[in-house]
């Protein structure tokens, strides 16, 4: 019993954090039908962002929690958004009508580049690198599940982030410009909605979001590494799909999901964690098969 | 468009110029010439295949330099008369494919005298047939897989597999029962969970340990992998503490295991994490490893070995900073065997390739005093120093605690 | 939703710029000319570099020996040469030559001057130090530079175009000389630099040489003989096919005729084969596959399993062309199943499952499944393969002529490329083919023409899939060990990087790409540790600039195959008759 | 009575909550020419999507000659339905033989085996199916430009094309989504010409259209859809003289509604230009 409850609140965080990354998919992928596959890149070029933030920081403010990490949160975002920003309007704009292939074949492209700078030119980024100990040490303990206070905190961070996105975009003024983007891009334009603003601001969003994660990621695990947006990636992805793409409650819905496949699959399903992996494919290769709108997306129409 | 991509190239072009432009270092870099050596003869190569791109390439580039090094120290103190050492450094990517067309393309080169590598044991597998047909001596820093050297039933009916392969470093079925003795009898740590990472060195290495600790009468209380490139590992863990293991055992390397020790901390499961050299570094405490973590070494505790710290300090001195990673030292030795069986193949003669059947033995009866202990082979190619240390995390640094030869 | 345009930068240069160069257009051709065979004789370096001369005696030395203008520098004089003839000569489409050989002086000078500067150590090396001149270089890129804009001055006109026909005799000539100055090319880039270990300046010779090929290239292009070319190979079909697989079977003969270039135009082979399969379902039926390497893992460890190794699961030993059979079903039948989403999934949904296959097939094969990977061990010692005792990793001799260790496999590689291209190529122009390519440019209205477009695109999978599982079969024996590890994700992107880099759809592409991807990592060691992030970035690049590849798939003039056609049916009836 | 070639039965869509169709019912006997015209959002797309199979009807059913046909486009097609679309969706970097020679796909017999092998019996496949895409190319007016990429031809020859391409695929039914949008006056004409001429072949047409005088002057007989339901069905006179049909096409006076038309066609020509 105890050893379930210990996995559903491992699966939970691991939900907080796909679930940051998981919007940045969706919204992109509502906006302009991309799939923005380095955005998994984003969110590990944030993470380390936040630590080259750290480590250029004079010594006595490295010792002061309460000015560092808000500073490396800072950094992660600035660099998940500029990163986000300059990959927009360089590489996926130009191919705005370009098939559907290239922008796709150019995501795959930033995604290897991305991880291959990181591992070239960030210093001893060839291996794990740890994270400065400037998070909430320690955990909570409920009978005897452990959950770390990083992760409690990833947890609201990420639930809050989302409710805060969702009311956003239900509520503001942009937020409506971005809806009506999504719904019909032309409709939009001639409705005085700058599509190229929307866009940007989509990126921006999941880059901030993914930014938040990224420096969150290293303080609840203590390390880092450049395959962590690759892989985070597609169980961010995963969920997206899950939920129904496009859909903010559905991607936050889908990663909690995936988080709890991950762990109680690992737990409980035959090869154990060996396999954990493979489930939440096997989960993706079904949901696309015998739901590809989700668990919350409206059955796509026919265009003709 | 064109017109764009006219521009950036120029300014490209104008920015490595410029870069580039900070005078001239005419007089730099020379220094392979070997001082005051006589280099008449020509050069000689000695190969390297590591990976150099890629994820692993820190473990590659570490193997290279560290090749370099012995080479270069030969050069000044003119071991190999009459000729001059380079290194030739191919890539493997870590692929079996590209390490194959890497052994191809140092083995039709008649000038190289010997190999240094692989990295991976599959790359190796591909590699050793094609330097054997050439008669190439092959030795490898890294490759632990018993396999290699003694076929498929290392334990029961061992066959050596290819005369010019040879290793350095310890197997897995030396270090891993090493582990197993360290833990039941002299920690007392009778149920042991064990986690690798699945590759051939961590799988291979808890597999000895397994046996051994069944044999001394402790109990595996569970076996668990993870992906070599995860950090997340509560699932495991949570999965593991269930079980109530007296230690747990990683086979894999530094990178995972760090952080794999800490987050066991974090969630409440504080026993030991032990593993192979593969974890014996110091960046394993600095991700995460706590105290009372243990890792086993192949040979004596470097402070004892005034090789070592000669090795760490000539190092750091040619390449700057100390990042030889975890089989620099390996290499270095691996590379001297090399050099010094070629130093007696030669004895002053010229090279040709009728000398790589000497070559061969003399690498086989190479005997020398490495970075990582003594240096010499059996009668199947592995290292003769079946030295074992166990060290433990103590106070923020590696300690070592029990020195001794796996006897059984 | 929107259709695929092909943008050639190339027609739409700037109304502006050509009309600001235009009276420039020939004094600087002239000037960039002259300067270019002044650059050629001139010295390029200040002093003997610290791994020796630069190559082809570029030092001052080069006075002591006015004649031997070699290497870089003879191709510097040539282009000198090439670009004053082409700018005063009557030359069609003069602009696009000029600059086309402007480019390729550029980049020679480029090339050679950065190496010296980074080898040799700043710029001293190739300016002035120590009282001694060498603008060699300097010289090289103005002259270039000026002869690209003397091309914009000129103006780019379209492509010229030959109009006149050649008798067949004639016809077999050119192509035999073309094909043979083809061979001859491939031969020199391999072998420039030298095979040993010992030149430092191999990457820069070879960089240098591409760059002199590709300026001449495009001259030839811009000048329309490549595409009267390539109207004349395809009239001559058969004749051209003949011509160009026997260059590819003479190889071994010429200088590149070694083991170990045998060894990597045997990978590149392998490689091209797995990628022309992939061509099937990414540039034919438009399919994005990310998981693709997968299908060629299945096919070597089904012949691994088969091929007698000690670690080999079954026990059971079959001959190379069965087992190479089964590998290629085997692997056909997971084709079928990973596509199978496509029934319900579109495209770039479809990409991310294959992915996921793609991440199942090595977490599985790492783990062992059912005991027949070997796990992390692979599966090693798998016996080469032998015809008549001749053991295919061993030299052979023929006659007086001893061929390297690996011709074997070498022969069996080109006929495997062979043999996929033929399939590529025959059902590209298919009912079939047609339908995929109906497929890729507009689903909806494909299957308002009837196509069944589950079916088809199951089909495209199931079909690259095999030749995948075949390409795997031979390389289980080819490297004799069989690792997960060979069989990753970056591998799919390596495979899908050469298809794009090549060009979707096209089969000369294919094997193009995979031969760049494969010879410029071993020609450019300098530059290993950023190999993919070169990979990457050429993947933006190009779907940027050159969406259509290197080698675009053109589309072939409906008459030609008619004619085919047509030939085949009359040689058929004649068949009858007689 | 005989069958009808195709029939419609009570056909009712549903999106969601929208009710896009109402139990529309539509009968076309062999040999005639129907039209379906109605306002912006009347359902008409969404019927032909109906009658093509892209969208099966909520209730309701398609039926040709008597027999049910299956809720798949290419099984439609199979089965003797072609269509053009209303905003020409042609292969774009195919020629333009090529585009036709995909609609012989339905009517080649060419197995895996033969395209792979390219034996006798491809090459006289491939030279019928050229032969009657030739023809068609021809019947529709394109002559002597197979090798031109499809993108690259004139508006008017595309919609053309795409003729071409549908009758290749041998079809009892023709349908035809807005063949004149974009048109001027004389391609209109042209394009009425072309359609008798397929009647004459003895394909029956359905036609959408906005052209109101283009459907009168064309069809044989002519349904009315006005918020996904059928108001009138009947000959051209019948349906013009109805005031329901005047009302609740604009709420105009037939020729204002003509005007109208006419004047939208003749903006959109100019957009193309």
């Amino acid at each position: 019993m105890s050893v379930l409850l210990q996995q559903l609140a491992n699966g939970v965080i691991q939900g907080a954090l796909i679930a940051l990354i998981a919007l940045g998919y969706t919204m992109v992928y509502g906006i302009i039908q991309l799939i923005n596959f380095a955005h998994g890149e984003v969110f590990m070029v944030a993470s380390y962002g936040g630590l080259a933030t750290f480590t250029l920081l004079p010594d006595d403010l490295k010792k002061s929690p309460a000015v560092a990490l808000p500073l490396m949160f800072v950094g992660g975002i600035v660099v998940a958004v500029l990163v986000a920003v300059i990959m927009e309007r360089f590489a996926y704009r130009p191919l705005r009508n370009a098939p559907r292939l290239a922008p796709l074949i150019t995501a795959l492209g930033v995604s290897v580049f991305l991880q291959e700078a990181v591992r070239v030119w960030y210093p001893n980024a060839t291996s794990n690198l740890p994270y400065p100990k400037v998070f909430p040490e320690g955990s909570l303990s409920l009978g005897s599940v452990n959950i770390a206070w990083t992760g409690v905190l990833l947890v609201g961070l990420s639930v809050g982030l989302s409710v805060i996105l969702q009311t956003y975009i239900n509520k503001s003024r942009m937020g409506r410009a971005m809806r009506a983007t999504a719904q019909d891009p032309d409709t939009a334009k001639l409705m005085g909605v700058n599509p190229d603003r929307v866009i940007v601001l989509t990126f921006i969003f999941g880059a901030v979001l993914a930014g938040v994660a990224g420096v969150m990621f290293g303080g609840y695990l203590n390390n880092i590494n450049i395959d962590m947006g690759f892989q985070n990636g597609i169980f961010a992805f995963t969920a997206a799909v899950l939920g129904g793409v496009g859909s903010i409650r559905g991607a936050v819905i889908g990663a909690f999901i995936i988080g709890l496949i991950k762990t109680l699959a690992g737990q409980y399903m035959p090869g154990g964690t060996q396999y954990d992996y493979v489930w939440i494919f096997v989960v993706l290769i079904l949901v696309l098969v015998f739901r590809p709108q989700g668990l919350f997306g409206e059955p796509e129409r026919v265009r003709a | 468009m064109r017109q764009h991509s006219v521009k950036s190239a120029a300014i490209v072009g104008a920015a490595l110029l410029v870069l580039a432009a900070c005078g001239s270092n005419k007089t730099e870099g020379g220094g392979n010439n070997g001082g005051s050596c006589d280099t008449s003869k020509g050069t000689l190569t000695v190969g390297v295949v590591a990976p150099l791109s890629g994820n692993l390439s820190a473990l590659g580039i570490g193997i290279k330099q560290s090749a370099e090094l012995a080479v270069d120290e030969a050069n000044q103190k003119c071991t190999v008369k009459g000729y001059k050492l380079t290194v030739s450094a191919q890539d493997d990517e870590a692929n079996p494919a590209k390490g194959a067309q890497a052994a191809t393309k140092l083995s039709t080169d008649p000038n190289v005298v010997g190999v240094v590598g692989t990295l991976n044991s599959s790359v190796a597998q591909t590699v050793q047939p094609i330097l054997r047909d050439k008669k190439i001596p092959q030795v490898s820093p890294a490759n632990t897989n018993p396999t290699l050297t003694r076929g498929n039933d290392f334990l029961t009916a061992p066959k050596r597999q290819f005369d010019n392969y040879f290793r350095v470093c310890a197997t897995d079925d030396l270090q891993g029962p090493y582990a197993a003795n360290y833990l039941v009898e002299k920690a007392g740590k009778k149920k042991i969970a064990i986690i690798t990472d699945g590759k051939t060195y961590g799988a291979g290495l808890a597999a000895e340990l397994s046996k051994q600790v069944a044999k001394k009468g402790g109990q595996i209380v569970g076996q668990e992998t993870v992906g070599e490139k995860d950090t997340d590992f509560s699932g495991v863990i949570a999965k593991v503490k269930a079980l109530a293991p007296d230690a747990v055992y990683y086979g894999g390397e530094y990178p995972a295991a760090g952080p794999l020790s800490k987050q066991m901390a974090s969630a409440g499961l504080n026993v030991p994490l032990m593993g192979g050299d593969g974890i014996f570094d110091g960046k394993f405490i600095e991700l995460g490893g706590k105290e009372g973590d243990l890792a086993t070494s192949v040979g004596a505790p470097t402070e004892s070995l005034a090789t070592a710290k000669a090795f760490v300090d000539a190092y750091k001195k040619k390449f700057g900073k100390e990042d030889y990673a975890a089989y620099g030292a390996f290499s270095y030795d691996a590379a001297n065997a090399i050099i010094g069986a070629l130093a007696k193949t030669i004895d002053g003669a010229a090279w040709d390739e009728s000398k790589r059947d000497s070559m061969l033995t003399n690498v086989g009866s190479y005997s020398g005093s490495g970075a990582t202990g003594e240096v010499k082979f059996d009668q199947y190619g592995d290292s003769t120093n079946k030295v074992l240390t166990v060290y433990s995390v103590t106070s923020g640094k590696w300690k070592d605690v029990q020195t001794g030869e796996f006897t059984g | 939703m929107s259709t695929s345009t092909v943008s050639t930068p190339d027609t739409t240069t700037p109304v502006e710029k050509r009309s600001a160069l235009a009276p420039l257009g020939k004094p600087f051709a002239a000037a960039g000319g002259v300067l270019g065979i002044v650059a050629a004789l001139l010295p390029w370096v200040t002093f003997t570099l610290n791994d020796g001369n630069w190559p082809d005696k570029s030092t001052l030395q080069f006075f002591d020996a006015p004649f031997a203008v070699t290497g870089f520098r003879w191709h510097v004089l040539l282009l000198g040469v090439l670009i004053l003839v082409a700018a005063f000569a009557p030359t069609p489409s003069k602009g696009r030559v000029v600059r086309a050989l402007g480019w390729g002086l550029t980049l020679v000078s480029f090339v050679n001057a950065a190496y010296i500067t980074v080898k040799g150590g700043g710029l001293g090396a190739i300016t002035a130090l120590d009282g001694v001149t060498a603008f060699g270089s300097i010289v090289g890129l103005v002259a270039g530079v000026l002869a690209i804009l003397a091309g914009y001055g000129i103006g780019i006109e379209p492509v010229g175009e030959w109009k006149f026909k050649v008798s067949t005799p004639v016809a077999y000539l050119v192509l035999l000389v073309s094909f043979a100055a083809v061979l001859y090319a491939v031969a020199a880039m391999l072998t420039t630099g030298g095979v040993g270990t010992s030149n430092p300046y191999s990457g820069a010779i070879f960089l240098s040489f591409l760059g002199f090929a590709a300026g001449v290239l495009g001259a030839l292009s811009g000048v329309g003989f490549i595409r009267w070319l390539s109207a004349l190979s395809e009239q001559h079909r058969v004749f051209s096919v003949i011509v160009l697989a026997a260059c590819a079977l003479l190889l071994p003969f010429t200088d590149a005729g070694n083991e170990y270039w045998m060894t990597v135009a045997a990978n590149i082979g392998i490689y091209a084969a797995t990628a022309i399969g992939l061509n099937i379902v990414v540039g034919l039926a438009g399919l994005l596959d990310l998981g693709y390497v997968a299908f060629m893992g299945i096919g070597a460890l089904v012949a691994a399993n088969f091929s007698g190794a000690a670690t080999a699961h079954f026990g059971i030993t079959l001959p190379f062309p069965v087992a190479a059979v089964a590998a290629a079903i085997v692997a056909g039948i997971f084709g079928a199943i990973v596509g199978s989403p496509t029934l319900r999934v579109r495209g770039d949904y479809l990409a991310i499952v294959t992915l996921a296959f793609g991440e199942i097939f090595t977490r599985s094969a790492q783990n062992n499944i059912g005991g027949i990977t070997n796990g992390s061990n692979a599966i090693p010692g798998i016996p080469p393969l032998s015809l008549f005792g001749n053991e295919f990793n061993k030299s052979i001799t023929l006659g007086a002529v001893k061929l390297p260790a690996g011709v074997l496999y070498y022969i069996l590689i080109v006929l495997l490329v062979a043999a996929t291209m033929a399939v590529f190529a025959n059902l590209k122009f298919s009912r079939i083919g047609r339908a995929w390519i109906a497929i890729r440019e507009d689903e909806d209205a494909a299957r308002a023409m009837g196509i069944r477009t589950g079916k088809m695109k199951i089909l495209a999978f199931l079909i690259g899939a095999t030749l995948a599982g075949l390409a795997g079969a031979v390389f289980a024996h080819k490297n004799g060990t069989v690792s997960y590890e060979s069989f990753k994700f970056l591998e799919s992107v390596t495979l899908l990087a050469a298809v794009i880099l090549g060009g979707m759809g096209s089969i000369p592409g294919a094997v193009l790409g995979a031969a760049l991807l494969f010879v410029l990592p071993e020609k450019l060691r300098d530059f290993e540790d950023y190999r993919l992030m070169i990979f990457g970035l050429a993947l933006i690049l190009i779907m940027r600039f050159r969406p259509v590849g290197l080698i675009p798939d053109a589309h072939r003039r409906a008459e030609m195959i008619e004619r085919a056609d047509e030939n085949a049916e009359e040689a058929h009836v004649e068949a009858k008759k007689a | 009575m005989s069958t009808p070639v195709l029939e419609a039965r009570d056909v009712s869509m549903v999106f969601g909550g929208l009710k896009a169709l109402k139990g529309v019912t539509l009968t076309l006997d062999e040999g005639k020419i129907v039209g379906l015209i109605g306002p912006n959002g009347a359902g008409k797309t969404t019927f032909f999507n109906c009658l093509t199979g892209l969208y099966t009807p909520t209730t309701g059913q398609v039926l040709l000659k008597g027999n049910v046909l299956p809720g798949d486009p290419a099984q439609v097609t199979d089965a003797g339905v072609a269509r053009t679309f209303q905003n020409i969706r042609l292969f774009p970097s195919m020629t333009v033989l090529e585009n036709v020679m995909v609609g012989r796909h339905v009517r080649m017999k060419q197995g895996p085996l033969a395209s792979l092998f390219h034996g006798p019996a491809y090459h006289r496949g491939e030279k019928a199916a050229r032969e009657r895409s030739r023809e068609l190319l021809a019947f529709v007016g394109l002559n002597n430009l197979d090798d031109e990429l499809s993108r690259n031809l004139p508006y008017g020859d595309q919609r053309r094309l795409e003729i071409a391409r549908a009758l290749a695929t041998d079809p009892a039914v023709l349908l035809l989504d807005e063949p004149t949008a974009g048109m001027n006056p004389q391609e209109t004409e042209a394009t009425q010409q072309l359609i008798f001429r397929i009647r004459e072949t003895g394909v029956s047409v359905v036609v959408i259209e906005h052209d109101i005088k283009f459907i009168f002057g064309l069809c044989d007989s002519v349904s009315v859809l006005v918020q996904g339901e059928l108001l009138v069905e009947g000959s051209p006179e019948v349906v013009r003289a109805d005031p329901r049909v005047v009302e609740a096409y604009l709420g105009k006076p037939p020729e204002e509604v003509q005007h109208d038309v006419e004047a939208a066609a003749a903006s959109a020509e100019e957009e193309q230009a």
